[in-house]
């Protein structure tokens, strides 16, 4: 019974970690059709934003604030790669995406210029490390961290799409962006603005992801991606909520076949899981539409 | 209204336009002929500003080329483009949503024109016949006020009838603002066109009254190419041929 | 110009009285393990002069040292050795990634070349070929240590390996299995994905099993991670733990888990104090000697001597170095004649402290024959 | 209604003499999410017989033309293509028995030159589309032959130009010049003349008129300027809201009160 | 409408499409025989002169350390040719076919596993290990090939992606002592022909790896000349249309994934000999994705793009090592000299600008340079601020 209780709300906890990265990840690629390689880097860089700032600050309000400063940057950095980097390419998809992997191994890089490769220990504040006891299973306090922003970030997302014209924009700005300057729109600032949430996002999933591990590293964010873009995938290209549905499921997956099967089975299975979605539904859970 | 001077386009390196000078006054509708590839769809997206082009363009005056797509069309320049491009992806109600530029957008004239418009609303664009999407494409112009109206082809693909009432409609709107009307189908020309300006090769080869044009048998053939009879419905179903194609089997 | 293929290959330095002795470095600069690389490097120089007087001299031979990075990938390891072999150098060392030492080594013996592997812990070198040795301790050792935990009286005992699924976790599985499972201990394990996220399901793994002795083997950026999951559980509290310490750097990754554990040190700051320690420590920057420091140092001492009784006779030097037993910064160092193991002290350690102001203290110095690994036959 | 269709097609489909229709559609149907595209169509077309297909837009004409070319599947009745049911068969296994399409939105082959853009489909028609080294002869004869049809559909001009950059009209004309490198034996045409100007429909009429008189191919095509379908069609069918109206000569279906009503509206 | 994206199929992404025209020599009209004939034999003497290459002493400072037939050098050029190869293989599905694939490193990993577990593990002899390792690779191709191209556009990247994953995941673990898990396998020299081994034969390993590069460069060079490439050109811009016109795309996408996992095998071969064993980074994402960014800097599609694109990022990726300890780097202020010093980050700088000024391909810079100057030209300068222009417009 503890077992059971542990593993799954952990693998929820898991899940919402997936889904944090997976969201900004989605978001870009469901509107602005951009497969972002360099997603891992503003995770990354959200991260040590952090830690940067959460070493310098104290008090019960310290790290909340470290963790706004690590959106924060997550978010410039976002927007600044899709002005300087991505704009200039919106003819050439191919290319948009190729220069997201240039920067992702630069920027990582860069990353272990300033801080070195080794792993830096992480300012959690205490109590996410202590755990909670429920129905018989210590559950980590930073799982449920995570779990509670996670649903804020999708329902915060959801009314983004919804009650802006924002997705209604880009996604027609993706099928056609003359037409729809054609229709009186400034398209380029939409982009923008999306690159800085996704940014934003990873920036926030970053921040939390160093409560999870308890420390970071340059590579972190891109170890976590090849996850993130599974989830992204299985849960339809660009559907949130797919992604949603698709973290959940991939973070119980794993948990609960690396307790009962043998030890990383789960990873296995996980990727056996995105062959066998992809082949029954090649659009994924949710098939595709930013939503 | 609109006055296009010596404009001048290229595509890839290609001189398509090469000086195409032209008027359009403040009411009717101005026909833009000629055959494919003459240059009519790239006079209009010159004129946009989506193809980089030299030369004056003024509407009321004020210049227009160089400054970018959105404001010209804020401004009041309603374009129909000519493979219509509605967004695939995005459903009939969005695609027209996604077109409106003022608080209140005139669906009534377009639902009242076009009922399919309503009942298909949540259907993806995409799903759309050649036809059902030609009307979301006028929709989208008639939701919002405009000066002046650049359509290309906007009847290709539509059943007669539809043809018969879209044409009615644009002789409407044509009261109230100027249209620059790119058209194959004569008959509609002949309906709605006051004045009429025939390119060839990137130039302008004739310009003036559209009843000129269309009245002179002559004229018609040698700029357009065809008998002044054009496309009329049934007109060119002339017997020799008939009998010919039955006499081969 | 003009030359055969083969021409430069055969080139060299030719033994001259006052001709250089050329060695090279290849180790990592940069990539993963470029932490552990710049300490092996601050060690080797810091031993070439203590093993020559500071002259940087043997007999009035000058030494001329190439450092080259392998960032951690055996192709670019190849090519930098195939590089310096080719100019003619006979003494190559460094390898930081076991991966890049188990690809040099065959290059050594198929060159008739000195190398000297460093950091490099994979039990898989030593006894590869004649002419490859190794300059750090080996997994083996480290699990001989953790045996020092709990004694001989390891009968009847539960020992749990906690290792990562890779041929490093492996190799201490396997090594646990020997050690005390001959001791007569019931040796279990737990094979767990290095790059696993999340580590739950793994430590209350470990709690249920309920072990009297755990062996943690894990290296690499997801420690932190696994060491909280494993405290979270309450493993550390229920259990005596046992792992290998780690470069200074990671240590407050450990956090609070750190007092609860008892670590088994390769080596660390203030675990010895002689005259080769003493030299080191002035002469690494910021004073403070860390894990792979004393593998530099080492492999300067062995090179020094090869030299100086072989010249430039690789076969003389390997004999040279058979069976040479040195005072280096951990303590008496013997190169096992037959398999070129390198016997040396192990130590038990403890941290204290917190953060970045975190000590390690030793506990206990192990003898170099208690963790002696078991000889193994020379491959090639 | 489409019981009364198929009596008509019975008549006037060349099924009556004996042998089989080149094209024969036997109560097709589509649906998606509940919606009836195609409704219960019967349809059969004699070899050498030109059948013109009118219909409202939306009545469901290109998803015939899809299904029938097997772009989609059918959710009932069956297709036959000269006495062989082909209601199972992929796209490709379809073309390969004579049946060539044209697009409503052209589609061609955008990076590739013209002339390429019709090798490609001569090449598909003869074969060899597997071999990867060059036949000199075999590449000429194709090339040859492809640039015949470039002279038929009067793009010779621009033979050289990547295909993407054709004006609309032109990619029209390029769109039939595909269709003639596959010699088809069953041609389903979609609007060929949509966006050809005044000035070239009367040639392409001739070309089209050429495809059908010689080796007595049979043609679906779909059409909305009626001079031209009164001009090339033996039969008209007539298709609202998915389902066949009637199927009849040009005469008797322009006659028809429902089709004037729905289709035809009051002359411009 | 049947042309806009049907609700059935997936929107095949333009990520999946390389630049258009840059792959199709189609478009270029027929040019003079001269010019032709130096296409032809132009290639040829370009591979006997790097057959030769070994036997001269020329020192290029800074290029290499070292004279051109020394083993270092000769060392470094057999991994550049072998990437060369490589990318050229990988670029048959990607610029050719227009085929994404992210998992074309698992055919490369077999192919070095393959041959060094053969010979290592199983003792075979080298002369049967090769063709055995390069048609497991080819016949492991077809077989996922045949389920992943049931999917296109990014859920076939990803599909192709996760079937490497599992490859690159079971390598780590080292299955039954195998592969040697994350320490890699070394080759077993003793067993391999004496004249591929030790330092002094280097050469032949160049040799080897020329050869390969040869052999990839001639097929897809037929390939691309041939009516087959002709229909992969099809293929890249409109799938349904091909099948329209009677071709099964299925059946053409699968033998190109086959030929091309083929190839990428016989890669993996030669690179396990020229390394002398096979490391895990061989099965990882990053390697097909270093492809992916070889390919698109020599430019997608091209003739000799792609070969040149692995030859270049194959020698900034070794070279750069050593840059970092140069003196020139070491005296720089900190700001500077932490980045430079970090191989990946000058890769990744070096790429993306290609990405900006070389669009389409080192390839094709020429081609697009003469465009530019002709359109220059042609067009007169228009005055943006009035939109007025002189009139030496016309
Ligand atoms: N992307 C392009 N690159 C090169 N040339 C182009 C491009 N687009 C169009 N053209 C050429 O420009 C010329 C004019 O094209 P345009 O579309 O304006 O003609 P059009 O009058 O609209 O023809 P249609 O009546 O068929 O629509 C045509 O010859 C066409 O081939
Ligand atoms: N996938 C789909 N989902 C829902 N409705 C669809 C789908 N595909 C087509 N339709 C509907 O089916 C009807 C028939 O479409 P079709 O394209 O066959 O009409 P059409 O006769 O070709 O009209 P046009 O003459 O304008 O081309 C249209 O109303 C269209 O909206
Ligand atoms: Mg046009
Ligand atoms: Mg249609």
């Amino acid at each position: 019974m503890g077992t059971v209780v542990l593993l799954a709300l952990t693998g929820l906890g898991l899940g919402a970690l997936y889904f944090l990265i997976a969201s900004g990840l989605s978001l870009v690629f469901g509107l602005a059709d951009v497969l972002n390689f360099a997603h891992g880097l503003f995770l990354s860089v959200g991260a040590y934003a952090t830690w940067w700032a959460g070493g310098r600050l104290s008090g019960p309000w310290g790290f909340p604030v470290a963790v706004l400063f690590g959106v924060a940057c997550g978010a410039a950095v976002g927007g600044l790669v899709e002005l300087v980097l991505i704009r200039p390419l919106y003819r050439r998809p191919t290319e948009q995406v190729l220069v997201t992997v240039g920067l992702s191994l630069a920027g990582v890089a860069l990353l272990q210029a300033g801080w070195g490769a080794d792993p830096r220990r992480y300012p959690s504040p205490q109590w996410t490390q202590k755990v909670t006891r429920v129905l018989g299973a210590d559950v980590p306090n930073d799982r449920l961290l995570l779990i509670g922003v996670a649903v804020v970030v999708l329902a915060g997302l959801l009314a983004f799409l919804r009650f802006t014209r924002y997705g209604l924009v880009i996604r027609a700005g993706v099928e056609n962006r003359a037409m729809v300057s054609a229709l009186g729109i400034d398209v380029r600032r939409a982009f923008t603005l999306v690159f800085a949430i996704g940014g934003a996002l990873a920036g926030l999933a970053g921040a939390l992801g160093g409560v999870y591990f308890g420390s970071v590293s340059p590579g972190q964010g891109a170890s976590l991606l090849i996850f993130a873009f599974i989830v992204v995938v299985i849960g339809g290209m660009g559907s949130v909520t797919g992604s949603a549905y698709a973290a959940v499921a991939v973070g119980l997956l794993q948990q609960f076949v690396n307790y009962y099967g043998t030890a990383g089975a789960g990873d296995i299975c996980v990727v056996a899981l995105l062959a066998v979605v992809l082949l029954v539904r090649p659009a994924g859970i949710a098939g595709r539409a930013a939503t | 209204m609109l006055d296009v001077r010596d404009l001048s386009a290229w595509i890839g390196g290609s001189h398509i336009l090469q000086g195409v000078t032209f008027g359009v006054e403040g009411t009717g509708v101005t026909a833009l002929l000629g055959r494919n590839g003459v240059g009519k769809t790239s006079t209009l997206r010159a004129i946009l500003g989506e193809l980089p082009a030299t030369g004056s363009v003024t509407v009321d005056g004020e210049p227009v080329l160089g400054r970018p797509t959105h404001r010209l069309v804020r401004a009041g320049l309603g374009y129909v483009p000519e493979d219509r491009c509605v967004f695939a992806g995005l459903s009939v109600a969005e695609n027209l949503r996604l077109a409106c530029r003022v608080p209140d957008p005139d669906y009534d004239t377009v639902y009242s024109l076009f009922p399919e418009l309503r009942t298909r609303a949540r259907q993806r664009a995409g799903t759309l016949s050649g036809g059902q999407q030609q009307m979301v494409a006028i929709g989208r112009l008639l939701l919002n006020p405009n000066r002046l109206l650049l359509i290309d082809e906007p009847t290709k693909g539509l059943a007669p009838k539809v043809v018969a009432e879209v044409t009615a409609v644009l002789a409407q709107v044509a009261q109230r603002v100027p249209i620059l009307l790119v058209e194959q189908n004569l008959a509609v020309v002949r309906r709605l066109a006051g004045t009429a300006v025939v390119l060839a090769a990137g130039r302008v080869a004739w310009q003036g009254e559209a009843a000129d044009l269309l009245g002179d048998a002559d004229r018609t053939r040698s700029l357009l190419g065809v008998g002044s009879t054009g496309l009329g419905r049934g007109a060119a179903s002339d017997a020799p041929s008939q009998s010919s194609r039955r006499g081969d089997h | 110009a003009c030359g055969s293929p083969k021409q430069a290959a055969s080139g060299g330095s030719t033994a001259g009285s006052s001709a250089p002795v050329n060695i090279g470095i290849v180790y990592s600069q940069t990539g993963a393990l470029a932490s552990y690389g710049q300490e092996y490097v601050d060690g080797f120089k810091a031993g070439l002069a203590y093993a020559t007087q500071g002259t940087n001299k043997i007999g009035d031979r000058p030494l001329n040292v190439t450092y080259s990075d392998d960032a951690g990938d055996p192709a670019k390891a190849v090519s930098a050795a195939k590089d310096l072999i080719g100019k003619g150098y006979k003494i190559l060392a460094g390898s930081t990634a076991s991966g890049v030492a188990l690809q040099v080594a065959p290059l050594a013996a198929q060159n008739k070349v000195l190398f000297i592997s460093g950091p490099a812990a994979t039990d898989a070198v030593t006894g590869v070929n004649k002419y490859t040795f190794r300059s750090g301790r080996q997994s083996y050792q480290d699990v001989l240590t953790a045996q020092s935990f709990i004694g001989d009286a390891a009968t009847g005992k539960k020992v749990l390996v906690f290792a990562q699924d890779s041929a490093f976790g492996k190799s201490n599985v396997d090594a646990v299995k020997a050690v005390m499972g001959k001791a007569g201990a019931t040796v279990t394990s737990i094979a767990v994905p290095a790059n696993a996220t999340d580590f739950t399901p793994f430590a209350s793994q470990a709690k249920s099993a309920k072990p009297d002795l755990l062996f943690v083997a894990w290296a690499g950026t997801t420690a932190s991670a696994m060491w909280q999951a494993l405290d979270q559980q309450g493993v550390l509290a229920s259990t005596t733990v046992v792992t290998g310490l780690d470069i200074r750097a990671s240590w407050p990754t450990f956090g609070a888990a750190g007092a609860k554990i008892n670590f088994l040190a390769h080596y660390f700051d203030g675990a010895t104090d002689n005259a080769a320690e003493k030299a080191l420590k002035q002469a690494v920057p910021g004073g403070t000697v860390d894990l792979f420091d004393p593998d530099g140092f080492s492999a300067a001492q062995m090179i020094v001597h090869a030299v100086q009784a072989g010249g430039d006779d690789v076969d003389a030097m390997v004999k040279a170095l058979e069976g040479y037993s040195f005072d280096s910064v951990k303590g008496k160092l013997t190169v096992r004649a037959d398999d070129h193991a390198l016997l040396q002290p192990m130590f038990q350690a403890k941290l204290s402290g917190s953060g970045s102001s975190m000590t390690a203290t030793l506990v206990k110095a192990i003898d170099p024959n208690d963790t002696a690994p078991p000889a193994v036959a020379m491959k090639g | 209604m489409a019981v009364g269709a198929v009596a008509a097609a019975g008549g006037a489909g060349g099924s009556a003499n004996g042998a089989p229709a080149a094209l024969a559609i036997e109560g097709l149907s589509w649906r998606v999410g509940g919606l009836s595209i195609v409704d219960g169509v019967s349809l059969s077309v004699a070899r050498g017989e030109f059948v013109a297909v009118i219909g409202p837009n939306g009545a469901g004409k290109t998803s015939l033309f899809n299904l029938v070319s097997g772009l989609r599947r059918a959710t009932g009745g069956r297709v036959r293509l000269g006495g062989t049911d082909v209601t199972r068969l992929p796209v490709h296994r379809r073309a390969r028995l004579g049946l060539g399409r044209t697009f409503q939105s052209s589609s061609v082959f955008g990076s590739l030159s013209v002339a390429e853009n019709v090798r490609l489909a001569v090449q598909a028609h003869r074969g060899g589309s597997m071999r990867a080294w060059p036949r000199p002869a075999a590449d000429r004869a194709v090339a040859g032959v492809a640039d015949e049809i470039l002279a038929q559909v009067l793009l010779a001009a621009r033979r050289g130009d990547p295909a993407g950059t054709l004006a609309h009209g032109e990619k029209r004309k390029l769109e039939i010049a595909l269709l003639l490198a596959g010699e088809p034996t069953v041609l389903l045409l979609d609007e060929p003349m949509a966006g050809v100007s005044a000035a070239d429909v009367p040639a392409l009429v001739e070309v089209i008129r050429s495809l059908t008189a010689t080796r007595g191919r049979s043609v679906l095509m779909v059409e909305h300027h009626m001079d031209v379908v009164l001009d090339l069609a033996d039969r008209v069918a007539v298709m609202h809201h998915g389902a066949l109206l009637i199927c009849d000569t040009p005469a008797a279906v322009m006659a028809d009160p429902t089709v004037q009503e729905a289709y035809l509206g009051e002359e411009l | 409408m049947s042309q806009s994206s049907s609700p059935a199929a997936p929107p095949v992404p333009e990520t999946a499409a390389p630049p258009p025209a840059a792959g199709t020599p189609y478009a270029s009209p027929a040019r003079p025989p001269l010019r032709r004939l130096a296409r032809a034999v132009l290639p040829l003497v370009v591979l006997v002169v790097a057959a030769v290459l070994p036997w001269s002493t020329v020192d290029i400072p800074g290029v290499f350390d070292g004279p051109l037939n020394s083993p270092g050098t000769l060392q470094l050029l057999a991994l550049c040719l072998v990437f060369g190869g490589l990318a050229a293989g990988y670029d048959l599905l990607f610029g050719r076919a227009g085929l994404l694939s992210f998992g074309h490193a698992l055919y490369l990993a077999v192919g070095a596993y393959g041959v060094d577990i053969l010979v290592t593990h199983a003792h075979w002899p080298l002369w049967a290990a090769v063709p055995a390792a390069a048609l497991g690779g080819a016949a492991l191709a077809a077989l996922l090939g045949s389920v992943a191209l049931r999917t296109t556009g990014i859920a076939f990247a990803m599909v192709t992606l996760a079937f490497a994953q599992v490859g690159s995941i079971l390598t780590q673990r080292d299955p039954g002592g195998l592969t040697g898990g994350e320490e890699g396998l070394p080759m077993d020299g003793s067993r391999l022909p004496g004249f591929l081994v030790g330092v002094a034969n280097t050469v032949n390993l160049y040799w080897l790896a020329l050869a390969f590069l040869a052999v990839v460069a001639f097929v897809v060079h037929r390939v691309d000349r041939g009516p087959y490439g002709r229909v992969l050109a099809g293929l890249r811009d409109d799938e349904r249309r091909v099948a329209v016109l009677g071709l099964s795309p299925y059946r053409f996408k699968l033998v190109t994934f086959t030929l091309s996992g083929g190839l990428a095998a016989l890669g993996g071969v030669v690179y396990a000999l020229v390394v002398g064993g096979a490391s895990p980074a061989l099965a990882a994402s990053d390697l097909t994705l270093s492809l992916l960014v070889m390919a698109v800097l020599g430019g997608p599609g091209t003739r000799w793009g792609p070969v040149i694109g692995g030859i270049l990022y194959t020698y900034l990726d070794q070279r750069l090592t050593s840059l970092g300890g140069t003196s020139a780097i070491r005296h720089l202020p900190g700001v500077l000299r932490a980045p430079l010093s970090q191989p990946l980050f000058v890769l990744g700088a070096v790429f993306i600008l290609a990405v900006y000024f070389a669009p389409g391909g080192l390839a094709g810079l020429g081609r697009r340079g003469a465009a530019l100057t002709r359109a220059l030209g042609r067009r007169p300068v228009p005055d943006r601020a009035t939109g007025t222009t002189d009139a030496t417009g016309r």
